[in-house]
């Protein structure tokens, strides 16, 4: 073990911070799905780093539980963005514009 | 459960016919055996003879140059065509004889009906494969020629399954 | 080829020798009892819009004007029981300017009936230039009465040129699309070289 | 008795969910042949069958030649079941022109022309395997077609276009010992038969796919004027040689093999069957046919008919085939029409594909015992 | 006689291959030698004799027979070996092609046909070179509006993650080239790669009927990893590890066969249809689509698509093997290995040579490796076996049975494992062990 | 050894994770997030977490990945392209992402972190399991709901409503 | 190990097994189940697992208000308080559903997902360690994500529920990664360890913590549609099925202030921060912006939901004194309680003007007073309580909320400018609600006609005109229903 931990928590902010621009930028359904996959793998990616470092398996746990978490978010978040194509033809968010106020 | 019956005795099928011998026919090497030499027509009884419908072959001594194969031919084919020979025949004065292109004919035998004079028959050769047109075009010359094949495979059954031996 | 034949030349002419077999009443050696009784059938109920054109064994022809085949095969649908067609055929008479268009009629349903084949028969007008589905070659269209005639008449249309009124899809089934020449089975479409 | 119609084939509204699919003619899917078909996912919502690629005018050209030079054209539809389709002919033309056909003639007719069947089945049985991928379901009919056509080439001299029946009987009699040699491999074969049941038609697999899909009812088919196999298997007893017995068909022992089911595995049962018969129909004739006479009645060079029409049917692989022929006095006849059970059957398919999964396409279609060529003549 | 073929001249085919042995040594020379030498530069060098053991001294000492055999014990201590060689991808792949030698014949077999029969002049053997040289020399066809990218790469993946999953396959004791301890893990994750090279190359193609299968095969290999993974739970559940290698080891006494023989039969299922074998070829339904996602490819990409295949036949068949079927353990049938050699030399003819020690090649890993083998091969011909016997199911058939029956199966198995577990018959501190 | 390693895979994550926010193809978009996944995964297995990795891949390339790619190439061709931004959004967004990275950047260098000791053994993965059966056993049962209700609101949506029902045999 | 018997668990049973059996039995069952077979169903369950957690409190086998365990769960009065309000909006919700549902397509679906949202909504409250919070939270929120977009061949639900769910997955993956940054920094993931751990913490570790605290307020924030974070929930609660939409505003929102009861103001408290402050702010910005933005609404359920942004301002005034003032979290507890039944039957008696009329706007509910007059008084009733009327149970509410705000000035200088700020939110909220009564009942409608009101819809308005009168009347044993569930905030309370 050369690398030490500050790394890891540094690529899992530079992940989150791109992902976080993702979410700002982007008014793709999908893409913004991609962002928010990547927040969580940057929180994952911390997760495991803080447990090398930490005498338990709870890091290791909770990091599964998330993977799993985020797994059936995706699927459902899916699920929505093709009844929308459907709907719409179109994944853009900005382009939805039945609700106004 | 039957669903899983049939599943076994489908496989059971298979493999039980990994026993049983093979019926391929290697063709080039060799060769199956036919019954008789070739097709043949007693325009007398007005009954043929079985054979195989093979390439044509033409007794130069019996053709009269009479058409009626060609006449025959006519509605089917038309691959029949009387050409000139340079022989000369009592029998046959204006010296014609079918010349018989393969590339338009179709083995039907209803020339070899067509010929009162027994002149012409067919054998039991069939390769007649070859790289330009002009060569399927046979002369009567060539149409003499007796062919030699030699076929000598046949199928055999036995217990253990049918195969060409 | 070496020699000119006679049958070509024969059949090159093409001379009408038997236009109208309708009207000849071939007379059999024997009627058929049971065929007889089916044809009488029909007679009886149309009178003299139909005419019996044989009674061999198994096989009987039944001449309809054009204006009344529809009851005529419904008749023959419902009273005697003959529920589908074999075929549907037409036969081109340059000569009488006809062409007649024949169902070949059979049974499934009645046992009695199953080696029996009814031959119905009408005749539409001909028009020496033909514009299929624009001219008076036309009948109406049995495909109400018998339904398996759909397809048949769908092949006796493009190939004789004639409209059957009342047919729901009467398009071209086997000749191309871009099919521009006269319909290839009256007489005067030659085959070529012959 | 006749229930209320069908509607006809409508052309289905446009959608832009609706995709359309042209099956064919380069298709593996389809012969010479193409169906339009329009799938709303992996529904078929209309089929439309397009045939005429492979149309060639057989019954105009039959109106340039004679009766004699007619049959060496008349079997180019169905090669593989030449006798059959030149049987009714040879039958009509018998009529016309007043012909009486040998004894032993008939037997050798009914021999070759139940060998014929089996051929065209076997072809088509390899092709329905492969349909569904089974592989060696294509190879052994293949294989085993091979016993029929030996026979049938010992007879006639060609494997497929025999041109053997003409008008007053056959062309030659039979090769010495073919009786002996017919009855060892129809015995062989007739084993071999019964070892597909195993591994084709009580495969669960099979009978998952094509079990219930493609169901005509016993109604629909008479009214649709189906035959066949396709006929037989909706419940439909009707055999040309049974119920219109033609040459020695009356003395012989055999059954019509007929399902209730009416769906694609009982068309494909059907035929099966109906080989069987055939084995059963051939050793048969070999039994009762006489051991010797003549097997040809001799023709005038250029026979002319009178002014007559007949139509003749015979059963043949596809079921009734039908000749129409109608003679003016000259040696050629003046019209003949050939009804043929593929294009009889063809109606059968925009009603059975309709609704069907587009994965049981091969199924349905093929099991109508369709022949595209034969259909378009 | 015929325009088409040349007429022949032995001066010119003398010159021609003379030439072409020119250019092969002048190639070899130039571009093949310094790649022998780079490659060697990263293999581990071993200490012989107290000398660094230098690439240029290995080919120096290559001349002398009495030296080549440690050059090759320390070839076959180094990964290099194991990844390419022995367990890896040599040893899969002549078993695959073997496999592709005997599917042909097996199925012909089957089908009363002969097979390849004139390539190699015995029963055809040499067809599958014969049909790979093809493969190789024939053009690689691209359709125009292709993802270029993806479509060249797609083959290329898909060998690569054959290999993957190879390599995670223990073939006799010690003999795998990555010994994880969540291999079976590791499996499943690899597995997981091939829906989406397939699903990538049918899209990159930009045809339809390469996307349909596309889309059939993800359906198909997704809905059948489910039961793909719950069927083996109940051997971790049994042994209580995910190494593959403590999972062979468990079963030196009983197969887990004997007691999980539902599983068996799911597991089996389920490669069947992740290898798209008939009955479950739906991709390749030749009938619906031509060849399914497989159909734009040309040449050797689809010759690579195949090894890639047949890898991943030869990868299940080796997982069944290992986990059902008690991998390397068997009777010693193997002689033992002689200790003369290792301890006197081998004399042969004027040459003594001296071996000083052979730790790899012993008994046990010989045995292992026979065994291994032929219980692979025999699996292998199981999984053909099907291909002869069943036509294709269809698609909605063939979800059903994926997610009610063999779910349902493997579920029966897990609590067949649990009972096992409970009862204290199996597992750890069982009865049997 | 192990720096090369980590600074090519953070190398490859982060260039990716860039790249499948901004390549114009969607699917290589997707690609790209398949790669960023892969290269967490990759972290992990340097964390001596091998079972974490090996679910990672299995989760996100089994699954999620194959999800999304479906759903991608589920829409047309012209919208897997990405339409042209607004670019001061975008100028917005990249000082959005600066503050975040250098804001959250500066607190983790300057926090302590960099002194917690490593010697400590690597877990085994055993007792993750340990861990699931008894401190977490609720969770687990609640995670089984969660995705029970996830399968059932994905299939549900997913479904096309007019097909029929007799059209389905299941 | 927790113990099996323990409230949490057996709700889990009894709702998730009913909530995985639904669709089971739709999938067995050959012809199509009614809609009210399966809301049976559910309600069955739902009364049972109330009835269920009335009978731990009466039988007192319910732990004091501990906000700490070793376990992931605890079964506590802060649990069962919150369990109680979230399964009467459950009920509240199905019973509306009754007649929404009717004619639509998979009601069991519909009903299990409501369940199992229940269950998760439910463990929040009970849930005593940061994975159990987080999974808790993901059962809450992805069967409602699904839910808010049932009505498929509705674009406006669609976009609510697309919109809810980037948000709603946003808000997820911050709290992970919060919890990833509390575990590094304590070791563990139980609530009490971390928060041990954060007030042990060495200085320069203290700004991670902070970072922390600020990503799970982020995080809850979403859910409880605080004023940075608000910008999904007027969509999505105009779009969503109007009684989902019900679960949204009454349920869920609860919950997110149960979570953060449970992690933010323990946080606060235990890094002795001046958070609550900032919690003020946020308080006051909320309110006002949700009266503000609901003033200029059009559409009934577009106006209540602004209207229930305002009420999560003033539920905020209670946290944000909490460490001042002995009474701020007893109010903001019963604000919650009242503001679920309030809500969720203004909800309900939308949903019922939605399915029988078919209008959303405010401008076709002329005379509504006439046309389907129960509703509208239930209408007006729950209106008049969230405007804090006094002889209804909001008053007493507010009331408390603004005297623990004036309270607590005694110790911080800012808090009686909270109250103010309510009051003052208050008399503007009367605006919009007043305006919304005088188009009810002092306007000519287009018809006078009476129209058949739903039965289920007359039911939630009967049970909700009493709840809110009777407790407006005698609010005393709620009073201490909430007493007892509060926990005591200390610092010293939270060493274990």
């Amino acid at each position: 073990m050369s690398n030490e931990l500050i790394e890891f928590v540094l690529v899992s902010v530079a992940l989150l911070a791109i992902g976080i621009y993702g979410l700002a930028v982007k008014r793709n359904a999908i893409r913004m799905l991609f962002a928010i996959e990547m927040i969580v793998n940057a929180a994952n990616l911390n997760i495991v780093a803080f447990s090398r470092f930490i005498p338990n398996s709870q890091g290791q746990t909770l990091a599964l539980f998330s993977i799993a978490i985020a797994a059936a978010e995706v699927a459902v978040g899916l699920a929505l963005i093709i009844v929308a194509y459907r709907m719409y033809k179109n994944i853009d968010i900005a382009d939805f514009r039945s609700l106004k106020g | 459960m039957t669903s899983a019956g049939g599943i076994i005795r489908a496989l059971n099928s298979g493999v039980k016919h990994l026993a049983v011998k093979r019926f391929t026919l290697r063709y080039p090497e060799e060769k199956l055996k036919f019954v008789g030499d070739g097709f043949q027509f007693d325009p007398q009884t007005g009954v043929g003879i079985a054979g195989l419908k093979g390439r044509h072959i033409l007794f130069h001594d019996k053709c009269t140059g009479c058409q009626l194969c060609a006449i025959a031919c006519e509605g089917i084919a038309e691959a029949i065509s009387m050409v000139k020979v340079n022989e000369t025949w009592k029998h046959n004065k204006k010296a014609i004889m079918p010349q018989i292109d393969y590339g338009k004919c179709v083995f039907c035998g209803l020339c070899v009906d067509a010929c009162p004079f027994y002149a012409l028959y067919m054998t039991n050769d069939y390769e007649l494969s070859s790289f330009s047109k002009e060569a399927l075009i046979y002369t009567p010359a060539q149409l003499a020629v007796n062919p030699k094949v030699d076929q000598d495979v046949e199928i055999k059954i036995d217990k253990r399954g049918a195969t060409h031996g | 080829m070496s020699s000119e034949t006679t049958i070509d030349e024969k059949s090159s002419e093409t001379v009408e020798t038997k236009p109208e077999i309708a009207k000849k009443e071939i007379t059999p050696v024997v009627e058929p009892k049971f065929e007889k009784s089916l044809a009488e059938k029909v007679v009886s109920k149309f009178g003299t819009i139909v005419t019996i054109g044989f009674i061999k064994p198994n096989r009987i022809r039944i001449n309809a004007k054009k204006e009344n085949i529809l009851d005529v095969a419904t008749f023959i649908r419902d009273e005697l029981n003959f529920d589908h067609a074999e075929s549907v055929t037409g036969v081109d008479y340059p000569k009488s300017k006809e062409i007649e268009v024949v169902y070949h009629l059979g049974s499934y349903t009645e046992p009695q009936l199953a080696k029996q084949v009814l031959t119905l028969a009408t005749r539409v007008p001909r028009e020496d230039i033909p514009n299929p589905g624009h001219d008076s070659t036309r009948m109406p269209s049995l495909r109400d009465v018998f339904y398996s005639v759909e397809f048949h008449e769908r092949e006796c249309f493009e190939m004789l040129g004639v409209y059957f009124d009342g047919h729901p899809d009467n398009r071209r089934l086997l000749l191309p699309e871009d099919w521009a020449d006269i319909p290839p089975f009256r007489k005067d479409f030659g085959i070529k070289g012959r | 008795m006749i229930t209320p119609l069908p509607p006809g084939i409508q052309l289905e509204k446009v959608d832009d969910r609706i995709m359309t699919l042209n099956v064919g003619p380069q298709h593996p899917g389809s012969g010479h042949m193409r169906l339009i078909i329009k799938v709303d996912g992996d529904y078929i919502v209309s089929c439309d069958p397009d045939p005429g690629y492979v149309h060639r005018g057989e019954e105009k050209m039959a109106e340039y030649r004679n009766y004699i030079q007619n049959i060496p054209h008349l079997e180019r539809p169905v090669i593989h079941d030449s006798c059959n389709i030149l049987y009714p002919y040879c039958l009509a033309v018998e009529d016309l022109l007043g012909l009486e056909v040998p004894e032993r003639a008939k037997y050798i007719r009914v021999i070759a022309s139940e060998l014929n069947r089996c051929v065209y089945t076997l072809y088509w049985l390899a092709i329905y395997g492969i349909f569904l991928g089974h592989s060696t379901m294509f190879m052994w009919p293949v294989g085993d077609r091979e016993f029929c056509i030996d026979l049938l080439e010992a007879m006639s001299g060609a494997r497929v276009t025999h041109a053997y029946f003409v008008p007053g009987g056959v062309r030659n009699d039979l090769p010495a010992n073919f009786e002996e040699r017919c009855l060892r491999q129809i015995d062989y074969f007739e084993k071999r038969l019964k070892q597909y049941e195993d591994i084709f038609y009580q495969n669960p697999v099979l009978k998952q796919r094509t079990e219930g899909t493609g169901v005509l009812s016993r109604m629909d088919a008479i009214r649709l004027g189906t035959t066949g196999s396709v006929l037989r298997s909706a419940g439909v007893d009707f055999d040309v040689r049974k119920k219109e017995p033609y040459d020695v068909y009356d003395n012989l022992d055999f059954q019509t093999q007929v399902l209730k089911e009416g769906d694609s595995y009982a068309r494909s049962r059907v035929p099966y069957l109906d080989m069987l018969e055939s084995c059963r129909i051939i050793k048969d004739a070999l039994k009762k046919m006489p051991k010797s006479g003549s097997v040809r009645t001799k023709l005038k060079p250029n026979p002319k008919g009178g002014n007559d029409e007949v139509y003749r049917r015979v059963e043949s692989g596809r079921g009734s085939l039908g000749m129409y022929v109608v003679s003016d006095g000259k040696p050629e006849p003046y019209r003949v029409k050939i009804s043929v059970g593929s294009f009889r059957n063809l109606i059968c398919m925009p009603y059975l594909l309709k609704g069907e999964k587009l994965g049981n396409m091969p199924a349905v279609y093929w099991s109508l015992n369709y022949w595209p060529v034969e259909a378009d003549r | 006689m015929s325009s088409i073929a040349p007429e022949f001249r032995l001066s010119r085919f003398v010159a021609s291959l003379t030439d072409l042995i020119f250019w092969v040594i002048v190639i070899f020379t130039l571009i093949g030698l310094p790649i022998v030498f780079i490659l060697l530069f990263y293999i581990k060098l071993p200490v012989i004799d107290d000398k660094l053991l230098t690439p240029y001294l290995a080919l120096t000492w290559l001349a002398d027979p009495s030296r080549t055999l440690p050059i090759i014990k320390s070839l076959m201590h180094t990964d290099f070996f194991r990844i390419t060689t022995f367990p890896g991808f040599g040893f899969a792949a002549l078993l695959a092609a073997g496999t592709i030698y005997i599917e042909r014949k097996f199925l012909a077999k089957m089908q009363l046909r002969v097979g390849p029969l004139y390539c190699g002049k015995i029963e055809g053997i040499l067809q599958l070179m014969g049909d790979g040289l093809k493969l190789i020399s024939k053009e690689i066809i691209i359709p125009a509006k292709a993802d270029k990218p993806i479509f060249w790469v797609a083959p290329l993946l898909f060998v690569g993650t054959a290999a993957a999953f190879i390599s995670l396959i223990p073939v006799a004791p010690g003999w795998v080239v990555a010994d994880l301890d969540v291999g079976l893990l590791a499996v499943f994750a690899v597995i997981g790669f091939f829906p989406i090279i397939t699903i990538l190359s049918s899209w990159s193609a930009n045809s339809k009927f390469p996307f349909i299968g596309g889309i059939r095969a993800l359906h198909q290999m997704v809905s059948f990893e489910i039961p793909l993974i719950l069927s083996l739970l109940g051997i971790v559940i049994l042994t209580g590890t995910l190494n593959l290698t403590e999972i062979v080891e468990s079963q030196q006494h009983y197969w887990w066969i004997i007691f999980m023989p539902i599983g068996a039969i799911v597991f089996f299922t389920t490669i069947l249809a992740e290898l798209e074998r008939i009955p479950f070829d739906l991709p390749e339904a030749e009938s619906e689509i031509v060849a399914g996602w497989l159909t734009e490819f040309s040449g050797m990409m689809y010759g690579l698509v195949q090894l890639g295949s047949y890898l991943k036949l030869y990868a299940f068949a080796a997982l069944f093997t290992i986990l059902f079927l008690g991998g390397w353990n068997g009777p010693m049938i193997w002689p033992p290995f002689p200790q003369e050699i290792i301890t006197e030399g081998i004399k042969m003819g004027p040459i003594t040579m001296h071996v000083p020690g052979l730790p790899l090649l012993d008994q046990e890993m010989l045995n292992g490796t026979l065994w291994f083998t032929i219980k692979t091969i025999g699996v292998i011909l199981v999984i053909l076996l099907p291909r002869g016997v069943f036509p294709r199911i269809r698609i909605d058939l063939l979800l059903h049975t994926g997610w009610y029956k063999l779910i349902g199966l493997s579920f029966v198995n897990i609590f067949i494992a649990l009972a096992l577990v409970y009862a204290g018959v199996l597992g750890p501190g069982g009865l049997i062990q | 050894m192990a720096d090369a390693v980590f600074l090519a895979i953070s190398v490859l994550t982060i260039g990716s994770a860039i790249a499948a926010l901004e390549i114009r193809s969607m699917i290589y978009g997707s690609i790209a997030l398949m790669v960023t996944l892969a290269g967490v995964a990759g972290f992990f297995l340097l964390l001596d977490a091998p079972f974490v990795a090996m679910f990672q891949i299995s989760v996100y390339v089994g699954s999620i990945a194959v999800l999304i790619l479906f759903t991608v190439m589920l829409v047309r061709r012209e919208l897997i392209f990405n339409k042209i931004e607004d670019p001061r959004r975008r100028y917005a967004g990249i000082g959005l992402m600066i503050v975040i990275m250098l804001g959250i950047g500066t607190i983790i260098i300057g926090s302590g972190i960099k002194s917690m000791e490593v010697d400590a053994p690597a877990v085994d993965f055993r007792e993750i399991g340990k861990d699931f059966l008894t401190y977490y056993s609720p969770a687990l049962v609640v995670m089984g709901l969660i995705l029970a209700s996830a399968v059932i609101g994905a299939l549900t949506l997913a479904r096309r409503e007019d097909v029929t029902d007799e059209q389905r045999t299941d | 190990m927790i113990d099996f018997t323990s409230t949490p668990i057996i709700l889990t049973i009894i709702l998730g097994a009913v909530g995985v059996i639904l669709p089971v039995i739709n999938v067995i069952k050959k012809e199509k189940g009614s809609s009210s077979f399966y809301g049976a169903i559910t309600l069955g369950a739902l009364i049972a697992a109330i009835g269920f957690v009335a009978y731990q409190i009466i039988a007192d086998k319910v732990a004091p208000a501990a906000i700490f365990s070793e376990n992931v769960l605890v079964d506590d009065m802060f649990g069962s308080f919150f369990a109680i309000t979230m399964l009467i909006v459950s009920i509240m919700t199905t019973v509306g559903s009754f007649s929404y549902m009717r004619g639509k397509a998979h009601p069991a679906v519909y009903y299990s997902l409501i369940l199992l949202a229940s269950v998760g909504m439910v463990l929040i409250a009970y849930s005593t360690d940061l994975v159990m919070l987080l999974v808790a939270w993901e059962l809450m929120s992805i069967p409602t994500y699904v839910l808010a977009g049932f009505m498929k061949k509705d674009p406006a639900s669609n976009e609510a529920a697309l919109k809810y769910f980037l948000f709603g997955a946003l808000s997820s993956a911050i709290i992970i990664y919060g919890i990833s940054i509390a575990y590094g920094l304590t070791g563990s993931t139980n609530i009490a360890q971390v928060i041990s751990g954060f007030s042990h913490l060495g200085p320069d570790m203290m700004p991670l913590a902070l970072l922390s605290v600020a990503m799970f307020i982020a995080g809850f924030g979403f859910k409880m549609g605080l004023v940075p974070f608000h910008m999904w929930l007027p969509d999505t609660y105009e779009g969503a099925p109007t009684t989902i939409s019900t679960l949204l505003a009454a349920g869920t929102k609860k919950a997110g202030f149960a979570a953060a009861l449970r992690v933010i103001v323990m946080g606060t408290v235990a890094l002795n921060l001046e958070w609550t402050f900032a919690l003020g702010i946020i308080a006051i910005m909320t309110m006002t912006v949700g009266n503000i933005a609901a003033i200029m609404q059009k559409n009934i359920t577009r106006m209540l939901a602004y209207s229930s942004i305002a009420q999560a301002g003033y539920i905020l005034i209670g946290l944000s004194i909490a460490p001042y003032s002995q009474i701020g979290i007893q109010a903001a507890l019963f604000h919650i309680l009242n503001h679920a039944v309030m809500k969720g039957a203004a909800f309900i008696a939308a949903a019922g003007i939605i399915t029988t009329l078919a209008v959303s706007h405010l401008d076709k509910i002329r005379g509504l007073g006439k046309r389907m007059p129960i509703t509208s008084i239930g209408l007006v009733v729950s209106l008049l309580a969230l405007a804090g009327v006094p002889p209804l149970n909001g008053f007493w509410s507010k009331l408390m909320l603004f005297g623990s705000a004036i309270d607590a000035g005694s110790v911080v200088s800012w808090a009686p400018y909270l109250a103010i700020a309510g009051v003052l939110n208050s008399a503007l909220s009367l605006a919009y609600y007043g305006w919304m009564i005088r188009k009810m009942y002092f306007e000519e409608g287009e018809s006078d006609k009476r129209v058949k009101e739903p039965k289920s819809i007359i039911a939630v308005m009967v049970f909700s005109i009493i709840f809110i009168v009777a407790i407006g009347v005698y609010p005393d044993p709620i009073i201490q229903f909430t007493q007892s569930a509060v926990p005591s905030i200390s610092t010293v309370s939270i060493a274990p």
